[in-house]
């Protein structure tokens, strides 16, 4: 009979789904937070798919940069922001229309690109691109290699997944990712002063008289805004 | 860094918030009943604060025009419910005062035991919740031990626990039972070494001290300005405490008695107690230094209450029987202050030649103390609330009434 | 110093508002008018040798007897006392003083007689004038802020006015 | 059922990816407030980052772009990272200059 | 398992590893809810200990060993409140987010030589990511109540565990550098033998940066006296302010569930794992190469060892909640920059240098004074190609076959499938 699951496929359909379905919600929920939400789930099954893919390292970076860093960043200036009228912002129908011929338009030229690329897999034809039997449907990455461990290498310029290439002058010219990787901390240094000073804000506090939010003079609880 | 270093008026932020209104209390923990602060935050910091009162007002004034100053005792254990004997107390002395009636030697040494008594289980209450808002729970459970160690030292002798009603004007009913006194003893002889556990965990701890010292300093002359007394007042090293500076006939129950006023003027506390160093951070006037001054105080009360027991042992003669109840007052008034253990308990009854007051007035020391937290809280952290409140050590009952 | 030297003290700037004074009551006071308050108040707190600087206590006394029979007994005419407690911690001296007004503003009842405010005297005062507004009834004259303190904001009536009548219900609440 | 007994292959992948682009894509042309825009952007470039893992990885492409693939990705966190860290202050900043987060509202450089 | 299940009971191929999938994910659960179970009873045991009091004593006949089941009753039992204010959707998903985060970081820890859910190679790295995302749950629940409280409470747990993720993180970093695999199990199995193979003990820079991971795992789980989000005394309960019953439920046991992860994950790191201080298993013969079974029961064995590492961790974790005042805002952040960074950043550099000159750690360079920085210098040059990772790799194993042979079979398990890589 042998009609066998293929849990690779299964984990890869949820996450999928979780991936698109929430980032569908990114785009039509108009309530802030809900946005940020909604997307702190998206990219985290898009984490999964990076593990699906065998990039074990790269999921768990995303998870601690995007999901980790980044979304905290965003949420905590969502919640900062958030408040009264800018909770919820309202588009005109007009934009919605626009948005979505241009957004379909893009999806089925990439939709017809993502289909037709098997030209990708070279020679070796499509058949090779389902390495993935169920005999090994972990998680974890079939060719036993420390990723991770390839990936520092490469970037302090030794390309330790390249080494079986016999031409020595290719491997050679393999020199990994060194520069970029320092042009990028240093970058990300700029960055984070850049950030940190633009977001200081000087500011008094108003003394009671002027005008703010009053205290009440009531002293029984009907005071407006109550924890 | 340090919160009481920013500047009231200009504060600055990684990121600007926009200024909330905040309502801590009527129920909130650590506003110890149910007063309630309205704070405008800017962030963590506090830039105003404006204390709301009167959610407990019981009219204890009004209800005094209706009894008779006897009938009237048992609602003076209402006003300071941690301390209330020491109201009694105030209420017996100056029902005294009006009438001019002296009690003899050895009722007021048991009136001094009694009353110190209880200013260490309001002390004891102090410290622990201080501890309990700065966010270590387990010194308040000891103090509550200890506590109620002296709670049942009370019951023995009235029969209560907490609205005690047992020094009435003109004397005692009963006298303490047999082998009162020394049990009292022996409760002081293993409450000693309590103490420096307290100081291990609470007054020199590195964490407590951090918190506390510098936070909420009040400067000697506001505290007089504000009307602060008691610990409050004696903590911004003025020397002042009118068991020693009051009027006679209350200081003459402390006559005879070797102690000296608590109080760090300039920055030294008096030597006859053994008290751990003053960490470096903190300033006079602080809250450390209010805790502490309660601490030094229970040690002070313990020596007093031992040289009370030997006088009293000492002293002959029978312990004065009370006022009868329906005793006629003057046409005349008489205000009497005490050293409540929250500070200055003040009781003023107006007679009119009949056994009602005409008009009783109670002075409460920490309606006071509440009036000044909008000058000390202004500029601080969220956090520091807690513990400056904590350090003035309230009681709800007496600022409401 | 006691009660006799600061009325002697006293006597020589302020002679005119100086309306009465008892020595040998328990506490022995000095009456004075009430326009002269602020200034006394300021001198009794500034003077070297008085250095008044703890404000004890503020009391109203309501001084009126609802029941006509006894009202006739009395020796007083209905009025209002203020009590002002003072204390010199510098000193270790006492003193009270007393000040009388009328129990409404020129006559007409429901209007809240008015007298000077010491809150800038005394930070002591503020809160106690307020308490005294809102149990008693006396409005006080440049108060930085005159509110109830102890009852709720929209109480009606000052319960420590002999004629105070208790409300029967207060917001739909059985009082009485 | 088929889908479920079959193996995924490369193509799956670039659709997730092709998908989540296009929802980046329309967030930041309808969305008026900074935040959402920038949400948008997130969402852009990790539907890229799918696509290059996808393309790295020895399992769908044993012929593709390898280790290259991985890299690049991370590299496009990284800097994803300090974007949104960089639009946030600005957004902030812009937040306290106008008191407001619509992007619509920021026009004065409009001649 | 699932191959057991196909070959003995000759199950369907599908329902064969849907039942093995359940089966594992049921025992994690277990393990978590368990681990928030103790938390509680060793909360509340040890906090009545401290305090003079006897504690819970009824539930359960002796030392009140079901409390926590019954509070986790009653507690499903209250009736779910959702304030007016609220954002209701957020508010009811919050507790959720927070408890999966935590649960994720079960699969990537391992209990014994092998015995992990995930086995990753990038293991160490993916618990931190997921142990961060935890914060969401706390930030949209305090968000989302509608209540100003906890909305500090929520912005409290923004700044402290973002700031406190980075000195937690170099700590990790360190040991990945001593270690030189980011894979739990391996670094758990490189510190096989007697304790001092733990790589507490492997140079005095692991040493000092132990203290800094206790202090920083005590601040990302938000306990006192770093406990600013809930700060009890001054925000009402900080984020948890609204919550009741089952969902207020959820962020309890994702606590304790978080504290067992990190205390494991320091124990794991730092404390030889399920290696204990005296390797009994290996004194008992329990060891794979004797035979399977007796591998299976000395892996059981070296489990017990983890768990009762882990619980010390929390012991310890509640003594000092119990002991100690809370800190203020600002000084958990200044204790954060000003002090743990720092000391854990020169702690890397240092211990950086000393895997370079002294790989193997201090025992190595006493047993074998011939690995001394003389030889570093040949050393230098295949550094800088991969053969040098090699070189260091085989002599740290060297080092410690020297100490113990018994775990020479792990070690030449280790990073093989790296090694033939290169040697191809």
């Amino acid at each position: 009979m042998d009609f066998a699951i293929n849990w690779h496929s299964c984990f890869f359909l949820l996450f999928a789904a979780i991936a698109c379905g929430f980032a569908v919600g990114v785009v039509v929920s108009s309530n802030i937070v809900r946005m940020a939400c909604c997307l702190v789930v998206s990219l985290s099954a898009v984490a999964g798919l990076f593990f699906l893919a065998g990039a074990e390292f790269l999921g768990a970076a995303q998870l601690m940069v995007y999901v980790g860093g980044t979304l905290v960043l965003l949420v905590f200036g969502v919640m900062l922001t958030a408040r009264g009228p800018f909770v919820s912002m309202k588009t005109g129908g007009g934009q919605w229309v626009l948005a979505l011929i241009i957004g379909i338009a893009l999806f089925v030229v990439l939709l017809q690109a993502a289909t037709s690329s098997t030209a990708w897999d070279g020679p070796s034809g499509n058949g090779q691109t389902t390495v993935v039997s169920h005999s090994e449907s972990s998680l974890k990455s079939n060719d036993g290699s420390d990723a991770a461990g390839q990936i520092g290498l490469g970037l302090l310029g030794v390309r330790s997944d390249k080494l079986e290439q016999e031409d020595r002058v290719l491997r050679e010219g393999m020199s990994g990712y060194l520069l970029a990787f320092e042009i990028i901390s240093v970058h990300l240094v700029v960055v984070l002063i850049g950030a940190a000073f633009l977001a200081r804000a000087r500011r008094r506090i108003r003394n009671p008289e002027s005008p703010g939010p009053r205290i009440p003079e009531s002293s029984h609880p009907r005071i407006p805004e109550l924890s | 860094m340090q919160a009481e270093r920013v500047q009231p008026d200009t504060v600055e932020f990684d990121v600007r918030t926009d200024e909330m209104l905040i309502n801590m209390g009527p129920q909130h923990p650590s506003t110890h009943g149910v007063l309630r602060v309205v704070l405008r935050t800017d962030g963590e910091v506090v830039s105003s604060v404006v204390p709301h009162i009167g959610y407990l007002h019981r009219s204890a004034e009004k209800i005094a025009e209706k009894l008779t100053v006897r009938q009237y005792l048992p609602f003076t254990d209402r006003l300071d419910y941690l301390s209330g004997m020491n109201m009694n107390l105030g209420w017996a002395l100056t029902v005294e005062k009006l009438l001019g009636h002296r009690v003899s030697g050895k009722t007021r040494h048991l009136r001094v035991i009694i009353a110190e008594l209880n200013r260490i289980a309001s002390h004891l209450v102090a410290a622990g919740c201080m501890g309990l808002d700065l966010g270590s729970f387990t010194p308040y459970m000891w103090t509550f031990r200890e506590r109620e160690k002296i709670l049942n030292l009370f019951e023995e002798i009235c029969g209560a626990r907490l609205t005690f009603s047992y020094l009435l004007p003109g004397g005692v009913k009963e006298g303490p039972p047999e082998g009162w006194l020394g049990r009292c003893e022996a409760f002081l002889d293993q409450f000693e070494p309590v103490i420096d556990d307290l100081h291990a965990l609470l007054t020199n701890n590195a964490v407590f001290i951090k918190r506390s010292a510098s936070v909420g300093t009040l400067p000697p002359e506001t505290a007089i300005n504000y009307g602060c007394t008691g610990p409050v007042l004696r903590a911004s090293g003025v020397d002042w405490d009118i068991r020693r500076d009051g009027e006679p006939i209350y200081t003459e129950m402390y006559d005879g008695y070797t102690w000296r006023v608590i109080a760090p003027v300039g920055g030294r506390y008096p030597d006859d107690h053994p008290y751990p160093p003053i960490p470096r951070e903190a300033a006079v006037g602080d809250s450390w230094h209010r805790f502490f001054v309660r601490m030094l105080e229970v040690v002070q009360s313990m020596g007093l209450i031992r040289q009370a027991i030997e006088k009293y042992a000492a002293a002959e003669g029978e312990l004065d029987k009370p006022i009868e109840i329906r005793k006629k007052l003057p046409a005349a008034g008489a205000y009497l202050e005490t050293e409540a253990p929250k500070g200055q308990m003040g009781f003023m009854i107006i007679g009119d030649g009949s056994a009602i007051p005409w008009r009783a007035r109670i002075r409460s020391s920490s309606f006071c103390h509440v009036s000044v937290l909008p000058e000390l809280c202004r500029g601080v952290l969220i956090a520091d609330m807690p513990t400056i409140i904590a350090s003035m050590d309230i009681v709800l009952g007496e600022i409401d009434r | 110093m006691n009660a006799e030297k600061i009325y002697d003290l006293l006597q020589k700037p302020f002679k005119p508002w100086l309306v009465g004074r008892d020595f040998e009551a328990i506490d022995p006071w000095i009456e004075i008018s009430l326009e002269g308050l602020p200034e006394i108040a300021r001198f009794l707190r500034d003077q070297d040798e008085l250095a008044f600087d703890l404000l004890n206590c503020i009391t109203a006394v309501d001084y009126f007897e609802p029941d006509a029979k006894k009202a006739e007994k009395v020796d007083w005419q209905p009025h209002l006392e203020l009590l002002y407690h003072l204390t010199s911690l510098r000193r270790k001296h006492r003193l009270v003083l007393k000040a009388k007004l009328p129990r409404w503003k020129d006559g007409r009842p429901g209007e809240l007689p008015e007298a000077p405010s010491l809150a800038d005297v005394w930070r002591t005062a503020d809160w106690h004038e307020r308490e005294v507004f809102d149990l008693a009834g006396v409005r006080f004259t440049g108060h930085p802020d005159m509110r109830r303190i102890l009852c709720p904001e929209d109480w009606e009536g000052h319960p420590l006015r002999k004629d105070y009548q208790m409300p029967t219900e207060y917001h739909g609440i059985q009082v009485k | 059922m088929s889908i479920f007994t079959e193996p995924v292959g490369l193509s799956h992948f670039l659709v997730v990816g092709a998908m989540l682009f296009v929802c980046g894509v329309i967030c930041m042309a309808v969305k008026r407030n900074v935040l959402g825009v920038l949400l948008g952007i997130e969402l852009v470039l990790n539907g890229a980052n799918l696509n290059f893992v996808a393309f790295g990885s020895k399992q769908l492409s044993p012929n593709g772009m390898g280790l290259d693939g991985q890299y690049i990705a991370l590299f496009v966190m990284v800097l994803a990272a300090a974007e949104a860290a960089v639009a946030l202050a600005i957004a902030l900043s812009y937040y306290h200059a106008h008191a407001t987060v619509d992007v619509d509202r920021g026009d004065e450089l409009k001649g | 398992m699932a191959e057991l299940l196909i070959k003995h009971l000759s199950s369907p191929e599908w329902l064969a590893y849907t039942i093995a999938a359940l089966v594992h994910c049921g025992l994690l659960l277990a393990i978590a809810l368990c681990s928030a179970a103790v938390g509680e009873w060793l909360e509340r045991k040890v906090s009545a200990r401290i305090q003079d009091r006897l504690g819970i004593v009824r539930v359960g006949g002796r030392f009140g060993w079901l409390q926590p089941v019954a509070d986790g009753i009653k507690l499903l039992c209250k009736e779910d409140i959702v304030p007016k204010a609220a954002d209701r959707p957020l508010f009811k998903i919050a507790p959720y987010i927070n408890f999966c985060a935590v649960y994720c970081a079960y699969l990537a820890l391992p209990f014994a030589d092998g015995w992990v859910a995930l086995d990753l190679n990038a293991g160490a790295f993916f618990l931190l990511a997921v142990l961060g995302l935890e914060i969401f749950g706390v930030v949209l629940g305090g968000y989302s109540s509608g209540s100003k409280w906890s909305l500090y409470g929520a912005m409290r747990e923004a700044a402290q565990v973002v700031s406190y993720e980075i000195p937690l993180g170099l700590c990790v970093v360190l040991i990945v550098v001593v270690s030189g695999t980011m894979n739990l199990v391996e670094i758990g199995n490189q510190q096989a033998g007697w304790f001092f193979n733990w790589y507490l003990f492997h140079d005095p820079f692991t040493f000092v940066a132990f203290f800094v991971y206790v202090a920083c795992a005590v601040a990302s789980t938000n306990r006192a006296p770093f406990d600013l989000p809930e700060a009890e005394s001054e925000l009402v309960a900080g984020f948890m302010t609204e919550y009741s019953g089952f969902r207020w439920v959820f962020y309890f046991m994702s606590e304790y569930a978080a504290i067992f992860v990190v205390s494991g994950l320091g124990a794991l790191l730092f404390l030889g794992g399920w290696n204990g201080p005296i390797p009994i298993a290996w004194l008992l013969g329990l060891t794979a190469d004797n035979h399977e079974f007796l591998g299976w029961l000395g892996n059981l064995l070296g489990m017990c060892n983890f768990i009762v590492k882990a619980f010390l961790g929390m012991t310890f974790m509640v003594w000092l909640r119990w002991t100690l005042p809370r800190l203020r805002v600002d000084q958990v952040i200044t204790t954060c920059l000003k002090y743990c960074v720092p000391i854990v950043s020169a702690m890397l550099v240092g211990a950086m240098l000393w895997s370079f000159f002294l790989p193997g750690g201090v025992i190595a360079a006493l047993t074998k004074p011939d690995s001394f920085p003389c030889s570093a210098w040949e050393r230098t040059v295949p550094t800088l190609c991969v053969g040098g990772e090699r070189d260091s790799g085989a002599a740290r194993k060297e080092a410690r076959m020297q100490s113990l042979p018994a775990v020479r079979s792990h070690a030449e398990h280790g990073n093989e499938g790296y090694f033939q890589e290169e040697n191809r």
